[in-house]
């Protein structure tokens, strides 16, 4: 790890923090482990104590509330917040690719070869109204199909989602690691759309859109640059050291809990995500519009909206990380 | 010893108020069902106990005797007619009277000695002291030995005993006693009649009996009085015991004077009773 | 006392209680603190992000309703509401008695009973999903789950409190189990029955409202879901609001029935 | 008319096996606190009740008649001693018996009627048979028009004839009754005297009959029985009526032998009681 | 029969149960049914992917307590269920006996009281976020909102169900509305009560763990949600057992107190 960063030589505001995050085993929120578990926050001079919720929506309602400092989350939290009035802004990209994929049941690929042949499908969702919700509207709309002609259900991101797979109860399905590799490696699954590569992305969307961020209210950025910028030290070590990590490096760090479910699955889950996580800490401009396109495309409220979208990204803190951090 | 029917012999009026008086009571519950009409039980009830007094209640099963009694006590609010306790207008509850329901009423999680002492408890006295007050209560209604047990671990005729203690102990102005010696053996019955004369015989309260035996009644009381059959029932009869007092009730009951009144009222009393029995036999 | 509880008086009193609680909640959630008065900052007493504003939630409402598309998601919720409040009651009845009148039955399988109803039923959900799919048997199950322990519980308990003189004059009279089942453990145990389902009337739809947010493509607690996943809090308060009206009106018919079966109860004197 | 203390002179032994037998009976109930030794509250009672017979008992308040009877109907289980019915030695209820119980014991969620037709519906009969037979028999215990109330809505005499009523209309072999006219008026309490006499006499049930009316208790039986007081007691005192028969329980009260008889008994019951108080007065 | 019910014998069915359930899961998930005979593929009947295996679970339990990782969490969330419970009931009684001698304060409050009832608490869970923030006081809240209903309809109940001579015997005697509370309403009421305790207890464990499981930071719940996130269900089941087992503790405890209390009824006569 990085030493010697001019920061260090400063006093944090507000030593003691504590972070939000909405399911933070997932591969979604890796970087937040790395950072934790290699005592990147210690090194910085910060106690950060992390709060698991039921969801992203209920770490986002926490921030507000004002019972949490910082979330690691989904960077359209951004978005939307700016359209309710909600001053939020991100400070660091951890993830650049949203890592979602949608599969269609083994059994009836043959049917449905394309997503153009989704029509009058069964379409599971980890929520409705999330954003494996909007990526397969947002597919379905660039073949000219509307929301309306799947019916979707919300199956979550865990065990069920498996359950309804296996059992064929659902025809296709969009979802996160590591649901979509246990389908995959069970064979109960075929691919249509993946967003954890680079080419997928550029396929779907033309280039980047992100997905985790570490967001805090602009008020708290404001009045703790200090602390915002150990915080986004940390984050920026995290992916420092993930660029090189191979999976089995990740499995040595995380909390062995992690791996006691099935450790093959989780190191070929690491294995298919590591691409999506961030290499620079930077949102570029091209993913900005691209995380908005497909939320005011489905979202009534957004689209009535005016979106400042340099707004919602605070890019000083990464560039002075990535100067002090080699 | 001058038994006469009819209430033209009521008390002469003096000064005092009546310790209980009832006037043109009239009590109807509602009926089985919705559309029913109410059920008149009472219907223009005339009553006064004088304080000091000793008044029994007699009259065909169902007439109403309980329902008085719960009047007197405000336990039930006439549809018309006035109950007033030492001249002035029952409302609510009847603070001066102690009651000793027909049913089952002890505390099922009170042993008897907290079921007895219970009343003083209320009242103010110190624990210690109600619990010494209760344990030789107990004694003089025969259960000294049973203070430990609960109700259910009882025969009838003893949770009748725990219930007279638990009044008597409170030693209230007014004593509304409904069938207090049913379940008792004949020779019980004397002993807890006597117990209850003593103790009147000390401060005069006034006691309205309700009993079925007529023999008690008149042993006991200084005035009879008998209800017709019901429905609508009334006081139709009231008859006056000046037998000697302090009395045995054993004892007197050997006298002619007693003899005398019990087979006037015992003819009235018939009379009412097959009365009732028809009454109540055919009608819807 | 009397005037008080007349059937207008009481209606209005509760009315004051809504006008109070919407009043308070619509000053809460559009008047903001001034600054310096409380905290530094001005803010609200009930931040509309969390709250709404009592306006928007029943002008949704009635949006929703005039549209019509709330009612076949609400057809679903109280079709599911009903299949698990009824299976649910009539297991805890059921096994309720069996227990109460098998003693043996009841010593050995009481604990594993309790611990049953201390397993967190929204950890269960994907067994329960992946046994009965995701249709609305899954969401049926989780208010069966509710329903049950509260019923059985207190069935249980009502068989048990049946007064001994009257069971043994019912035996005396030469009842056999069933007809003792009939005649008088069921009709004593029926005040207590009422009194769990008042309880968990609302829990049915409790469970059935969590299931449906757990993992569904219909029914009030996925629209609720949905309104929460685009942090539409107008959308979650009127879904509850819908729910909370229609749990009233399923209780109002419990509560016909126990009046009709519970005909014969002394009415308890007035407290005043 | 030769009333004979002690048990010697015991119905002598035919062929027929005695309806109700109990032998050496003793009941014993646990004391109130787990540490105290049990209550012993019947100890060597042996009664025999041939087929039949019209069994009296009394004896003092809480020496163990209603416990008796339990034991005989199968209630309580004899910690030793036999019970036998109609020579089978009883296991679980006694199923040729009908009980009417000395406290409340109707049903309060059912009608007058239903409560009377149970017993009836329970057997078989059709509803409407049973509905018809019960309202008759409502009418012969004087409620005719009480039918649909609940029993909430009587009075304590009202319901104790309700409960009458149940027992009676299912014709039991053996009838237990624990003070069945306890709390009704002198006159009804002959009319029920003679419906059950009436009864009784048509096919001869065998009757247990606890009273504390020794009066009652020579009118209506072939024998009477005495207990000691408790604890442990058992029967002390047994006494032969030999009274003609059909019997009107007002007119046989005033022959010379029942005079005779009552006087008797009465002497020693007496002693009993005065006993029994004073054991129970002070004892721990 | 007696012989049935004696302690020794008692305890050998219950274990009796425990290895048939625990024989069943264990076969069920590790033995696969062979391809051909009910399916087309093999499969186990209850795949260990959902359900692990009973060996696995016993294993990482007994591991978590060897380590001694597992008494934090277990300690927070206890004292969690045990201020849910307390609260929860506390405020039941009290409210429920309020009620039902206020007959009016009853009537009115009744239809939003119905309402309470059915909100789900999962939506809720963000709003006590906000205003008991992320400690154990938003989970406790979460908890008291499900013992409170189920303890307040019962002990409405059976205040209302005090028998009228008993009550009408201790007015007669002088008492006072307190005193009444004290010696007639509240013996009363008890059986009532903690036939709902019963029940709330494991409410409460089931509220705090789902507080924990929508969002923590320590807790049973959180270790579950921690497990499921990585398809860790032995670490599942290996937490539902530790809180199965722990109901079942305080339960006994529950049971202790009631039968103190009650000492005074008589001992119901054995169904058979
Ligand atoms: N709650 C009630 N509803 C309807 N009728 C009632 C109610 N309570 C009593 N009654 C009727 O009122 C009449 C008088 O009843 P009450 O209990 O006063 O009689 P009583 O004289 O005490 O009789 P007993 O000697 O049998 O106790 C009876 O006919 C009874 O049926
Ligand atoms: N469950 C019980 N536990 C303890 N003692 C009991 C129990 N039931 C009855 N007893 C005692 O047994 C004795 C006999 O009771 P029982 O009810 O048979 O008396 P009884 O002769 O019927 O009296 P009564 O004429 O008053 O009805 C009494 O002393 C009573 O206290
Ligand atoms: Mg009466
Ligand atoms: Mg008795």
């Amino acid at each position: 790890a990085a030493q010697g960063a001019p920061a260090l030589a400063q006093k944090a505001e507000k030593p003691t923090l504590t972070l939000g995050v909405g399911g933070k085993p997932l591969l979604y929120y890796l970087p937040l482990t790395i950072a934790e578990r290699n005592g990147y926050f210690k090194e910085e001079g910060l106690d950060v104590t992390i709060n698991d919720f039921g969801g992203g929506a209920k770490s986002l309602q926490a921030l507000i509330g004002g019972s949490i400092d910082a979330v690691t989350g989904a960077y359209e939290h951004t978005i939307r917040m700016q359209a309710k009035g909600q001053d939020i802004v991100s400070v660091i990209e951890l993830g650049r690719y949203p890592g979602i994929v949608l599969v269609v049941q083994k059994d009836k690929a043959a049917k449905y070869k394309s997503v153009a042949d989704l029509k009058g499908a069964k379409v599971g969702v980890t929520a409705p109204g999330s954003s494996t919700n909007f990526f397969v509207n947002f597919l379905l709309a660039k073949q000219g199909l509307k929301p309306d002609d799947v019916s979707y259900i919300g199956v979550g991101g865990g065990a069920s989602a498996v359950a309804q797979m296996k059992r064929g109860e659902i025809d296709a399905m969009a979802n996160l690691d590591p649901v979509i590799t246990k389908v995959e490696s069970d064979g109960d699954a075929v691919v249509l759309a993946d967003t954890r590569t680079e080419e997928g992305n550029q396929k779907i969307f033309g280039g980047a859109n992100p997905a985790a961020v570490l967001y805090l209210k602009r008020d708290f950025v404001a009045a703790n640059p200090v602390t915002t910028q150990k915080l986004t030290n940390a984050f920026y070590k995290s992916l420092k050291w993930l660029e090189k990590a191979s999976p089995e490096d990740v499995a040595k760090v995380v909390p062995e809990e992690y791996l006691l479910g099935d450790k093959t699955l989780y190191l070929a889950a690491v294995k298919a995500s590591k691409p999506t996580y961030s290499i620079t800490g930077v949102i570029p401009e091209i993913g900005m519009k691209n995380a908005l396109n497909m939320l005011v495309e489905f979202d009534p409220e957004l689209k009535s909206a005016t979106i400042d979208l340099p707004k919602t990204f605070d890019g000083t803190f990464v560039k002075k990380a990535s100067e002090t951090i080699k | 010893m001058s038994g006469v029917g009819g209430l033209a012999d009521a008390t002469p009026v003096t000064g005092a108020p009546a310790a209980a008086e009832l006037e043109g009571v009239r009590i109807a519950f509602p009926g089985s069902r919705p559309k029913d009409a109410p059920f008149v039980a009472v219907e223009g009830a005339n009553l006064r106990v004088a304080d000091g007094e000793f008044l029994a209640i007699v009259g065909p099963t169902g007439c109403g005797k309980s329902t008085l009694l719960n009047a007197a006590a405000g336990l039930l609010v006439p549809a018309a007619g006035n109950v007033r306790i030492f001249g002035a207008p029952l409302a609510g509850l009847n603070r001066q009277a102690g009651y000793l329901f027909q049913a089952e009423a002890l505390f099922p999680w009170k042993t008897v000695l907290d079921n007895v002492s219970i009343g003083l408890e209320i009242a103010g006295v110190s624990a210690a002291e109600a619990k010494a007050r209760s344990q030789d209560w107990l004694k003089r209604v025969g259960l000294g030995a049973f203070g430990e047990r609960y109700p259910h671990m009882l025969s009838g005729g003893q949770r009748k005993r725990v219930g007279l203690a638990q009044v008597l102990i409170r030693d209230p102005k007014i004593l509304l006693m409904d069938e207090p010696f049913g379940p008792l053996d004949a020779q019980t019955r004397q002993i807890m009649g006597n117990l209850l004369l003593d103790l009147w015989s000390l401060d005069r309260k006034a006691v309205m009996f309700v009993t079925h035996d007529l023999d008690e009644a008149i042993a006991l009381a200084d005035r009879v009085v008998i209800m017709s059959a019901g429905p609508a029932s009334r006081i139709i009869g009231e008859w006056r015991v000046n037998l000697e007092r302090p009395r045995d009730i054993a004892e007197v009951r050997l006298t002619p004077e007693f003899h005398a009144l019990h087979r006037e009222i015992w003819g009235a009393l018939r009379e009412e009773v097959v009365k009732g029995y028809r009454q109540t036999e055919g009608a819807a | 006392m009397r005037l008080l509880s007349s059937r207008p008086v009481l209606f209005a009193l509760q009315l004051l209680v809504a006008v109070a609680i919407i009043g308070i909640w619509h000053i809460g959630s559009t008047w903001k603190v001034p600054a310096g008065l409380i905290s530094q900052k001005s803010f609200f007493l009930l931040d509309p992000f969390f709250f709404s504003t009592p306006v928007a939630v029943f002008e949704r409402t009635w949006k929703d309703f005039a549209t019509g598309v709330i009612w076949y998601h609400l057809g679903i919720t109280l079709l599911e509401t009903a299949l698990a409040f009824a299976i649910g009651a009539a297991g805890g009845v059921v096994i309720g008695f069996w227990f109460a009148r098998r003693r043996i039955v009841a010593a050995v399988f009481d604990p594993y009973v309790k611990m049953a109803n201390a397993l967190p039923r929204v950890v269960l959900a994907p067994i329960f999903a992946l046994w009965l799919g995701l249709g609305i048997w899954s969401k049926v199950a989780l208010g069966v789950s509710l329903v049950f322990f509260i019923v059985f519980f207190n069935v249980y308990q009502g068989v048990k409190e049946v007064s001994p003189t009257v069971l043994n004059n019912a035996r005396m009279l030469g009842m056999s189990e069933r007809q003792l089942l009939r005649h008088v453990y069921w009709p004593s145990a029926l005040t207590w029955m009422f009194s769990s389902l008042h309880t968990s009337v609302g829990f049915a739809l409790v469970g059935a409202v969590v299931g449906e947010y757990l993992g569904s493509a219909a029914g009030l607690g996925y629209r609720i879901h949905q309104a929460e996943g685009v942090f539409d809090v107008t959308g979650v308060f009127s879904g509850m609001l819908v729910l909370a009206v229609f749990v009233i009106l399923i209780d109002a018919v419990v509560t016909v029935i126990e009046n009709r079966l519970t005909v014969w109860r002394p009415t308890v004197p007035a407290g005043h």
